[in-house]
């Protein structure tokens, strides 16, 4: 049976450690565009951590929301790009296909929730960091677009693994780095076509919600947050 | 008109052909530098990334995209209008036709550099063309950029043709009176026409085919320009109304491009008494009407928006209305609406120097128009974390003062070797259909 | 400072033999370089024109497979990973030590061996880095593809040469012939 | 080639010549009428308007939409790829594209039309003309006539001037 990957955040977990975006950035070849670069709007990363502030000072409590590629069914990103560099893939993954892209960035705007990024320019690392790279993904020319991909080296990996083994996909044994790298496991990873997985079951979750669901993108990552009506006692 | 005067007619059509002032040389040398530090500029962001330009994270488009939006608006000015005044036999139109199809297809040609110029990776633009390639794959035809390639290069064949085609008796003229390289360029140009009735006749009936076939053309470009928008669920967007909103705003810049043209026409080629302050009359109501419609359709939108009361949309319309990009908004509706409404609503106004102010106002005001369409509604997409800003670099300034430097350009050069008056065109109409001489009476 | 884009060499992507780009001349950042040393490069890339690998010197795959050595005698990786592995002096010496061991190639791999210095290969394969295809060997070894389909009969060449044309359409033709996936994602990540 | 011409200003004249030429007993087909401008409100000016071409740009139109068709469906089931959750040959987009070649077939199908009918481009070598109709003059005449002196008095109006040519 085909896969579909998905995710589920737990907000009421997420520290904002950022750990995540970190280990995104090392898994992915992400490149670090420097200060300049940055202040000017060239700043990549594949998840970012958005922080809000509820109640006025002095009682303020900050709410993190971790946001990437939402990897909809229904991706307003796809359809828009002449090239079909970015489509579903049959794992329902949103697939930004590197060699295909000729840089319209049509899908960066497409995008509702701002989640494709630009190589504006070339990716460059100083010695030592080109040792660092991982040599599993791309690194990814001047005028493409990027993305978050769930780790796309990983499944690969690991579907050319069982095959060889001859053994299905053990849930919780795949993991992107993101969701590996979260110290309060707040990031849940697996097949949504798999109804005991872990993350089917959280997607089913009455703390459950999809971020800009009323859009219609059919995003495949679930946030999971306490609802005002809902009593854990209840159950 | 008495037979005699239509030697002397094309005796003052043909004099820029064959008589070249200083100004002409200044002209083309001062709008070629202007092209070639375009063309410099656009290779050196080619061989740097096109980072070097303005645009940014979440602010994909910018400045190329807005000069695309105008240009393909500006192309609405001669086809279209050429092919509507062609189509109710509008005699005035005889005059104004070539130089309004000579804006279309050059402007047409400059505006379909730009999504060209705003790849990331522009060697790679012929991947939108429809051609077998050994990768298997097509372009994807469910992209309004496809849609665009498409749209475009139908219309720019049209507009070509359109242009070309009621050229070819006037090219013929010149070769009869030109002499050496001339007479041989001529000659190849004007495919050996001799004017006999059946070629006529075919010319007629083709023109009129055309006519009928390149309106809906000039319709679906723009619309389908706009779909390059309201296909994306973006603020401000994704509304019905960009299709018909952005078909009228071209042709209101179409027409403010072709006043402007005239005008120039008439004071440096001695055309006065050919483009007559008629025309200009003319012209100037169409562009009377156009800015009511553009009010009408501004009007529309924003009461929608407005009502609605959407928390995403909201942020682009205050931002707009009031926020940083006000003075910008304002400016548009002065130069749209409030000049141009009393100089061409009152008569005693609409002189050509009034044509002209308010046709300068309405470019600067649709130049904005499209700016505004396009930034303020990236920068303030749904998620407010992701908001974000933009302002262009020296790169995208330099190519796009090129590009008007380019319409220049090709418009200086087409006038200096074309008749950009059909010759042939005013000969028809300065006789007027005797009664008596109609119908079968052999 | 070096670019990784370029020189930047991984199982599964072959840098082939790009030349790296130059240091960076412009931005506010280091991180800011055109992709390509000059004009004339990034034209061969655009058509993707790359000169022939030259090797130390000519080994002949014929003979070799003529006296029965299996390719996986010498190419250990294919059946287990991306790259089918490019032997060491080592692997040569577990049978040179004993055989032809008189022949002056052979003499000089054994000094070399003895200095633990190795031979300069060159790939013969390899795409232009923003290709991003991946490769892995193994799963097709496993697909039972035979190393002819993309390699020619090196029973009859010496130093092995490029034998089918690698683009896009080869490897789509033969994934649609054996109901492999044709996924961009399957190659392209 | 020989033939016989009289150049003449004014439309009303060249009708006349016309006329004349065709009580001469010359054919219609053999009277060339060369202007500068179309001459629609005259009669020698639509002798010849009948045209296929309105029903060639339909075919043209019809050629371009099944390009289209074929363009937008084929190769999109070529190789299937799903975006957007839209079926693989979606309507309403390619309605777009079938649109635009539908058009573009009736353009360029009625300027070929144009093209073959009134043999552009084409040679003026060996057929009458003369560059005095470039500054307005209306050239009405017979090439190779069998009779050129029974013509000329037919040309021969008040206010135009005949011509001939020799070999």
């Amino acid at each position: 049976m085909a896969y579909r990957w998905g995710m589920a955040v737990d907000l009421d977990r997420c520290t904002g450690c950022e750990a995540c975006v970190t280990a995104c950035h090392a898994e992915n070849n992400i490149p670090t565009v420097g200060a300049g670069q940055a202040a000017r709007g060239r700043a990549m990363h594949w998840i970012r951590v958005e922080r809000y502030y509820e109640g006025d000072f002095p009682d303020v409590r900050v709410k993190f929301r971790p946001v990437l590629c939402q990897h909809c069914d229904a991706a307003p990103c796809e359809a828009v790009c002449p090239t079909y560099a970015s489509h579903q893939s049959e794992d329902g993954l949103n697939a930004q296909v590197y060699n295909r892209c000729i840089g319209t960035r049509y899908c960066g705007n497409a995008c509702m929730y701002n989640v494709r990024f630009f190589n504006f320019f070339n990716p460059e690392w100083e010695k030592p960091l080109n040792l660092q790279l991982n040599p599993d993904v791309s690194i990814r020319s001047v005028g493409v677009m990027e993305k978050c991909t769930f780790c796309v080296q990983r499944i690969k990996a690991a579907k050319v693994l069982i095959k060889s083994e001859n053994r299905d996909l053990k849930d919780g044994e795949l993991q992107p780095a993101c969701a590996q790298a979260c110290p309060t496991t707040a990031l849940v990873f697996g097949d949504l076509n798999d109804p005991e997985s872990r993350v089917a079951r959280l997607s089913h979750s009455p703390r459950g919600t999809k971020l800009l669901e009323d859009l219609g993108a059919e995003p495949k990552v679930t946030y999971l947050q306490k609802q005002a009506w809902y009593e854990p006692d209840a159950h | 008109m008495n037979r005699t005067l239509t030697k002397p007619l094309a005796d003052d059509l043909v004099r820029p052909l064959f008589h070249t002032s200083v100004w002409f040389y200044a002209i083309v040398l001062t709008a070629g530098t202007v092209v070639a530090c375009g063309a410099a500029a656009w290779a050196f962001q080619v061989w740097n990334g096109i980072g070097v330009a303005g645009i940014r994270w979440p602010v994909f488009w910018g400045f190329y995209l807005v000069n695309f939006v105008f240009w393909i608006g500006i192309s609405h000015a001669g086809t279209l209008i050429s092919a509507i005044l062609r189509l109710v036999d509008a005699q005035w139109r005889r005059p104004v036709t070539r130089c309004a199809e000579v804006i279309t297809v050059f402007a047409l040609m400059i505006g379909a550099m730009f999504p060209i110029i705003h790849l990331g990776r522009p060697w790679l633009a012929f991947w939108l063309f429809p051609y077998p390639s050994s990768r298997e794959i097509w372009p994807n035809f469910r992209s309004p950029l496809a849609w665009d390639f498409f749209a475009i290069n139908t219309y720019l064949t049209g507009s070509v043709l359109f242009l070309f085609l009621p050229m070819i008796p006037d090219l013929a003229l010149v070769r009869d009176r030109s002499t050496g390289w001339r007479r041989r360029v001529y000659g190849f140009l004007a495919f050996g026409w001799r004017g006999t009735t059946t070629q006529w006749n075919r010319l007629e009936s083709a023109m009129q085919i055309m006519a009928v076939a390149i309106i809906p053309v000039a319709v679906s470009v723009h619309t389908i320009v706009s779909f390059d928008f309201s296909m994306a669920t973006v603020p401000m967007w994704h509304s019905t109304i960009f299709g018909p909103y952005f078909v009228a705003g071209a042709i209101f810049s179409g027409i403010a491009a072709l006043i402007i043209a005239m005008a120039v026409l008439r004071k440096t080629l001695r055309l006065e008494a050919y483009l007559q302050p008629i025309h200009f009359e003319n012209l100037g109501k169409l562009l009377l009407l156009m800015s009511l419609l553009w009010a009408y359709f501004v009007f529309a939108e924003r009461l929608t928006v407005w009502y609605g009361n959407e928390p995403s949309e909201m942020a682009v319309f205050w931002a707009t209305q009031r926020g940083e990009y006000a003075v910008f908004y304002w400016t548009m509706v002065v130069c749209n609406f409030v000049i141009p409404l009393p100089i061409l609503g009152i008569r005693r106004l609409r002189t050509i120097t009034g044509c002209v102010i308010a046709s300068l106002g309405v470019l600067v005001g649709m130049w904005l128009e499209r700016f505004l369409i396009i930034v303020p509604s990236l920068a303030h997409k749904q998620l407010p974390y992701s908001w974000g800003t933009y302002e262009p670099r020296p790169v995208e300034l330099t190519i796009m003062a090129a590009t008007f430097a380019a319409m220049i350009l090709l418009y200086a050069l087409f006038s200096k070797f074309v008749p950009i008056i059909s010759i042939w065109e005013m000969r028809a109409g300065d006789r007027p259909a005797t009664p008596s001489a109609t119908g079968d009476h052999s | 400072m070096v670019t990784a884009a370029c020189t930047f060499a991984s199982p599964g992507q072959p840098s082939g033999t790009w030349a790296g780009a130059p240091p960076s001349r412009w931005g506010t950042s280091p991180v800011v370089t055109p992709a390509h040393a000059s004009a004339g490069d990034a034209v061969r890339g655009f058509f993707g024109i790359r000169p022939d690998a030259r090797q130390p010197f000519d080994f002949s795959h014929q003979i070799h497979l003529s006296k029965g050595v299996l390719c996986t005698d010498c190419h250990t990786g294919v059946e287990k990973g991306p790259v089918a592995g490019i032997p060491s002096i080592n692997t040569c010496m577990i049978c040179h030590s004993q055989i032809a061991t008189d022949r002056p190639l052979i003499k000089t791999l054994t000094e070399m061996q003895e200095k633990g210095r190795e031979l300069d290969w060159q790939r013969v394969y390899g795409w232009v880095p923003e290709a991003h295809v991946r490769f892995d060997h193994a799963p097709h070894i496993r697909a039972k593809v035979e190393c002819s389909t993309c390699h020619g009969n090196l029973a009859e060449q010496t130093v092995a040469q490029r034998a089918v044309n690698m683009n896009m359409s080869f490897c789509v033709s033969c994934h649609k012939s054996k109901q492999a996936s044709n996924d961009c994602l399957t190659c392209h990540y | 080639m020989k033939a016989v011409y009289g150049l003449y200003a004014e439309p009303e004249l060249a009708q006349q010549a016309v006329d004349n030429l065709r009580a001469a007993g010359v054919a219609d087909a053999d009277i060339t009428v060369i202007s500068s401008e179309p001459f629609e409100h005259f009669e020698f000016g639509h002798r010849d308007a009948k045209t296929v071409m309105p029903w060639m740009a339909v075919v043209g139109g019809l050629v371009g939409m099944t390009t289209g068709y074929l363009l937008t469906s084929v190769t999109q089931m070529a190789w299937p790829l799903k975006t957007s959750g839209m079926p693989i040959v979606s309507w309403w987009p390619n309605l777009i594209v079938i649109f635009e070649l539908t058009m573009l077939g009736a353009i360029v199908a009625s300027v070929i039309t144009l093209l073959v009918s009134a043999k552009l481009p084409g040679s003026r070598a060996g057929k009458l003309y003369d560059p005095e109709v470039s500054d307005g003059y209306i050239l009405v005449g017979v090439e190779n006539p069998s009779d050129p002196a029974r013509l000329e008095p037919a040309l021969a109006i008040n206010g135009g001037r005949v011509k001939s040519v020799e070999s």
